[in-house]
């Protein structure tokens, strides 16, 4: 008895050194990204983006100062917060770089391969999509999330993405949920957010697109979906894909009523 | 709305660099290439040599120097550091790190109306001592603080 | 990974006592969408969206918990698959083991497939004092041999509960890293000294 | 050509704070490529900023400042409405030179 007791207090020791030093760490890595709020490069991005969406280009030799984000032609501000939609000219939900896309070849004439051939950029070689997401998102900041699924498309839409959230497969067994549905996890030291959860969702959909310091980029939602699924040991995910708008449907339609706060920075 | 690119304005690339960068500070002129980059102490492997290359071999403490970093990094590739400096006269400020390749990662030099502040961002390989060194009157102060570099995400 | 199992998914369904016949259309729809979505990469092949039937069954929110008989059969097959070395040894090099644990990569479609894959223990775990750097889904793990000792019996469940975790609790979040082949049998050697060893950061 | 940079400046009792973003890689030169082969450094050397004629900061950077670098620094006796301007050379002889007003 004496040992098993020894060994019990022994345990909770243990684990209360453990905490305390976990809190500490949890403290400073909170530092860092407040050190890191001022200053975000995705503001580079964001003047490249409002460049491109001015430019005239494809065969057509027109801007995309005429795309529909759902508000209208050209209308940009408050855009993303409403997005994923049902569009009645294409007769599907899109997300904003399924519509951009859609733009680029029914507004500036050009092919759907050429148009969708960069969706992320690396160092020089840099995508068109990340620019104007970065500057497209920036002019939804501080616009509460208003997401509808009451076209019958979009209902469709966010219950696919709901049973791909829980879709558990690959050699590793993962499933969006496996990591984002339980509140106060954590992987290594970052902290991830309970997509179940009210708070969770809006906290985690209204900080992306986000400049990630690791690699020195300004990331989209559909950079971070096909992202979650490459490490979750999937296939890979197709841009623009029907699985990708579903997921962010569901993921977009749970974070409604939280004021959009992107582009943001995060490691 | 950014009321920063509001700000901009384009301009193009500018001739008298050189001449702008003439100032005085760490650079000794023996040192100084032809684009005025202190190659030898950029290059420079350990902390002695760094400082030496720096003509600083053997700075004082001082309380009145802050470096202002988390203690620990979430991600190595961006570590904010930011020096600030209260001593009197301060011309430079350089930012060393222990345990990278080339320990020298930025020098500033400070001229008369400049604050002894600045704020950057700069890469480490791992956990390491950072050191802000400043001069000052002519004088080298120096202070170091360790920060931890730290795995994340899911590790692929 | 097995084939699909349509039949098993229907039982589970109406023995989960909570499918409509819309809600199972649907889990069959989403998984049609999911195939025309994904494209094969390196050794990320199609076919890893394939369920058996851990995965089908266990694809629920991680608050409500799978029926109790279905939970029984996931356990008891996951049980049957778990491979003990034929050398009798389970326990390895904690030294590789911990470099195992550290370690994330493997079988991402960026992965190249020659390389060994690591476990990612600290990404979930907390496993010893000197590691700051880790996570919270898993249970911590600090201490795990000096708390239980280092008898055969604790060597042959830590061994299988790697090999298998799915054996001993039914939907658990961990990989199932000997069964489906994401460890080899002496990596997963090397994680259960890593866990009992008394020499090793877990047990300091 | 290099990307224009993003600069704040804004005067508060008689200081001017200046925040500047860089669109630049900062190749360390000790980084391998997909193929494995080492990406040549490409990084900021020298940085200079104006005000009024005046150099009012002058920095030499090596490849350890991070990619998309962010300088920030205070001077004296800078109003609104006057010009800042700053200037930054690469190792490979690029530059880029931006203006902003001071707000």
């Amino acid at each position: 008895m004496t040992v098993f007791r020894t060994l019990a207090i022994a345990g909770l020791l243990l684990g209360y050194a453990a905490v305390t030093s976990a809190q500490s760490a949890v403290d400073e890595i909170a530092k860092y990204r407040q050190q890191l709020q001022d200053g975000n490069p995705a503001d580079l991005w964001e003047a490249r983006g409002e460049d491109v969406w001015k430019q005239k280009r494809g065969p057509k030799g027109v801007s995309l100062e005429r795309c529909d984000l759902g508000l209208g032609p050209g209308v940009v501000t408050g855009a993303y917060a409403q997005l994923p939609r049902y569009f009645s000219d294409a007769d599907r939900v899109m997300d904003l770089e399924t519509r951009l896309v859609h733009c680029m070849v029914t507004l500036q004439g050009m092919s759907l391969a050429d148009a969708t051939k960069r969706p992320f950029g690396s160092g020089t070689n840099r995508s068109d999509f990340e620019a104007l997401a970065a500057w497209i998102t920036a002019e939804s900041r501080g616009t509460k999330m208003n997401v509808s699924i009451s076209h019958p498309k979009e209902a469709q839409a966010y219950r696919l993405g709901e049973k791909m959230f829980y879709f558990r497969g690959g050699p590793h067994d993962f499933a969006c949920a496996t990591c984002h549905g339980e509140s106060g996890k954590r992987i290594r030291l970052q902290d991830l957010p309970n997509l179940t959860e009210k708070a969770g969702a809006q906290l985690g959909y209204t900080t992306w697109p986000a400049y990630r310091v690791s690699q020195g980029e300004l990331r989209t939602f559909q950079w971070r979906l096909y992202d979650c699924f490459r490490q979750q040991r999937f296939p890979e995910l197709k841009f623009t894909s029907e699985a990708s708008i579903a997921l962010t449907t569901f993921l977009a339609y749970n974070a409604n009523g939280a004021a959009f706060n992107a582009p943001a920075i995060k490691r | 709305m950014n009321p920063m690119r509001r700000t901009v304005l384009k301009s193009t690339g500018s001739a008298g660099l050189l001449a702008l960068l003439a100032t005085a500070g760490f650079l000794r002129p023996s040192d100084v290439l032809a684009n005025g980059w202190n190659k030898i102490a950029f290059d420079s492997k350990t902390m002695a040599e760094t400082l030496k290359a720096l003509g600083a071999s053997t700075p004082a403490s001082s309380d009145a120097i802050q470096l202002r970093a988390p203690d620990i990094a979430e991600n190595g590739a961006v570590v904010p550091i930011a020096v600030d400096s209260k001593l009197p006269g301060t011309q430079s400020i350089a930012v060393l790190i222990d345990k990278n390749p080339q320990p020298l990662a930025a020098s500033f030099e400070l001229p008369s109306g400049t604050e002894g502040t600045v704020t950057t961002r700069v890469k480490m390989g791992q956990t390491s001592d950072v050191y802000a060194l400043v001069r000052a009157d002519g004088k080298f102060y120096m202070v170091k603080k360790e920060i931890k570099v730290t795995l994340g995400g899911c590790g692929g | 990974m097995t084939q699909p199992r349509p039949l098993l998914l229907v039982l589970l369904f109406v023995l989960g006592g909570c499918a409509t016949p819309t809600e199972l259309d649907i889990a069959k729809q989403a998984h049609e969408v999911m195939r025309a979505s994904f494209k094969e990469t390196g050794q990320a092949t199609l076919d890893r969206l394939n369920q058996d039937l851990a995965q089908s069954a266990c694809s629920i929110p991680p608050s409500t918990s799978v029926n109790k008989e279905i939970a029984a059969t996931i356990e008891k097959e996951n049980m049957a698959s778990i491979r003990y070395p034929a050398d009798g040894k389970l326990l390895g090099d904690w030294k590789s083991g911990e470099r195992i644990a550290q370690s994330g990569v493997g079988k991402q479609f960026s992965d190249d497939p020659k390389n060994a894959s690591g476990g990612n223990c600290y990404a979930c775990h907390q496993m010893s004092k000197q590691e700051i750097s880790f996570g919270t889904i898993g249970p911590s793990l600090l201490g795990f041999g000096k708390l239980r000792g280092n008898s055969e019996a604790i060597q042959r469940y830590t061994y299988g509960k790697i090999w298998n975790a799915q054996a001993y609790s039914a939907c658990s979040n961990m990989p199932r890293f000997g069964h489906n082949g994401i460890l080899t049998e002496a990596q997963i050697k090397d994680l259960t000294a890593l866990l009992l060893d008394p020499a090793s950061p877990v047990n300091q | 050509m290099a990307d224009p940079m993003r600069i704040r400046a804004v005067a508060r009792d008689g200081v001017v704070n200046v925040k500047v973003l860089m669109s630049h890689e900062m190749e360390t030169g000790q980084r391998k490529d997909g193929a494995g082969q080492l990406v040549p450094a490409h990084f900021i050397q020298s940085v200079s900023a104006t005000h009024n004629g005046k150099v009012v900061l002058s920095a030499q950077w090596g490849p350890a400042v991070s990619k998309n670098p962010f300088l920030e620094f205070n001077f004296k006796a800078g109003q609104k409405g006057e010009r800042i301007s700053v200037t930054w050379v690469d190792n490979k002889g690029e530059q880029r030179t931006d203006e902003a007003t001071i707000n």
